[in-house]
């Protein structure tokens, strides 16, 4: 139910715990930490850069978010995603579900990265020592996305 | 009408954001990014290939043939690389 | 690479921290927590007490963590586990996989939860208003493990 | 040879653990189990249902016909609620 883009680092075991603060009635909780990777393609990475569209990206979060809570049953959800300049090593985005249930964690947590790559308007601009480059699109995050896809939901189309 | 350009689009166009006012005939996406490649080099160069462009009208995801009109905010971009 | 079987509580931020200390290769972790949750079918849980296996519990979780290595290619894998008596909101479990490749963490880490259930020497002890009674194996718990199933390994069988 | 009993089956035999010397004919698990239920009603009454039984010699998983010998730690156990 928490939707957070910020510039600023998060502390994911108080974010954790504050999840599931005041209750009980969680089973399990699953997360997924993105880090920025200090290579990419064989290049070293000195630096991110993470753009994104301010108002746009709450709202398509908010949406995955939505989405996630329609199809599983879930206590409580997160996701905080950075913007900014970053280093290697660096906390990215943090996916968080909590369920009674272990798998309706752990599907959901999948499904809200996977669609988050996909839909959430952010881009990278990754410094490497060949210059700044716009880090392409993978075809890979287009099929991890699509296979929540019978479930129904709408998915960014190319504009061709 | 608000036009929103990220990443390289950006770059390439050289704004982040400004405010147009299409002739009337411009009626949907494909007219509008037509009409913007006439304003110059940059908006060209910027918009040459279609195919490499998203787009989205007020917030939310369309294609080429979406309507737009005065008031509409239109963000032109590169498929998306957060997470 | 690292198991733990312990009474003591966790640090779920430390641990994610630690796990990729003084490294910047990995693009993400997955983790699962389990906690202690305070109903069961309908019924109040006031406590749970959790009996292992000493020595064979540390074995099995460390070839469950084995066989996760070789399927996926992961950086750094993390399963503590807790034993003794704990209450309704204790964390129980934390599993947690590193990867260049959020995919390897994501499915490394259900899998490690799912085999973990069926594989690893645990038994729970319920205390309801009731009175105390130990937790029934549940058959979703083994079609959870069961899935796995396809690329190798060997299950636990029942002794008919 | 070592027996362990964990969970409801150590509550009903009233044992965790021990050592036992059992006659020579005792050579796989399903001999082993038919013999202890010998040893007295708590044994009987824990080992009745042999399919709510789990086994591992010398610490791995392990099914009726495996072979037990003097100096092995079997372990006899409900189905396992971890996680």
């Amino acid at each position: 139910m928490t939707v957070r883009v910020q510039r600023e680092d998060f502390d994911v075991g108080a974010e954790i715990a504050a999840l599931t603060a005041g209750r009980n009635d969680v089973g399990g909780i699953a997360t997924f930490l993105g880090l920025v990777r200090d290579t990419a393609g064989g290049e070293r990475i000195s630096a991110m850069t993470l753009e994104h569209y301010p108002g746009m990206t709450e709202k398509m979060l908010g949406q995955i978010e939505a989405e996630a809570r329609q199809r599983w049953p879930l206590d409580a959800t997160l996701i905080i995603h950075r913007y900014g300049r970053l280093q290697p090593g660096d906390r990215i985005v943090l996916v968080a579900t909590a369920s009674a249930h272990r798998k309706a964690a752990l599907d959901s947590c999948a499904f809200l990265i996977d669609w988050l790559k996909t839909k959430a308007p952010f881009w990278k601009l990754e410094e490497t020592d060949a210059g700044a480059q716009w880090v392409a699109a993978r075809d890979s995050d287009d099929a991890a996305a699509a296979r929540w896809q019978a479930g129904g939901g709408a998915k960014p189309k190319a504009a061709e | 009408m608000k036009i929103l350009y990220f990443a390289w689009l950006r770059q390439r166009v050289g704004a982040g954001e400004e405010t147009v006012d299409p002739p009337a005939d411009v009626r949907d996406v494909a007219g509008l990014i037509d009409w913007l490649r006439t304003r110059g080099p940059n908006y060209r160069e910027a918009l040459r290939d279609t195919s490499a462009i998203r787009v989205a009208v007020n917030q939310e995801f369309a294609n080429l043939n979406a309507a737009v009109a005065a008031g509409d905010e239109i963000a032109l971009f590169p498929p998306m690389t957060g997470g």
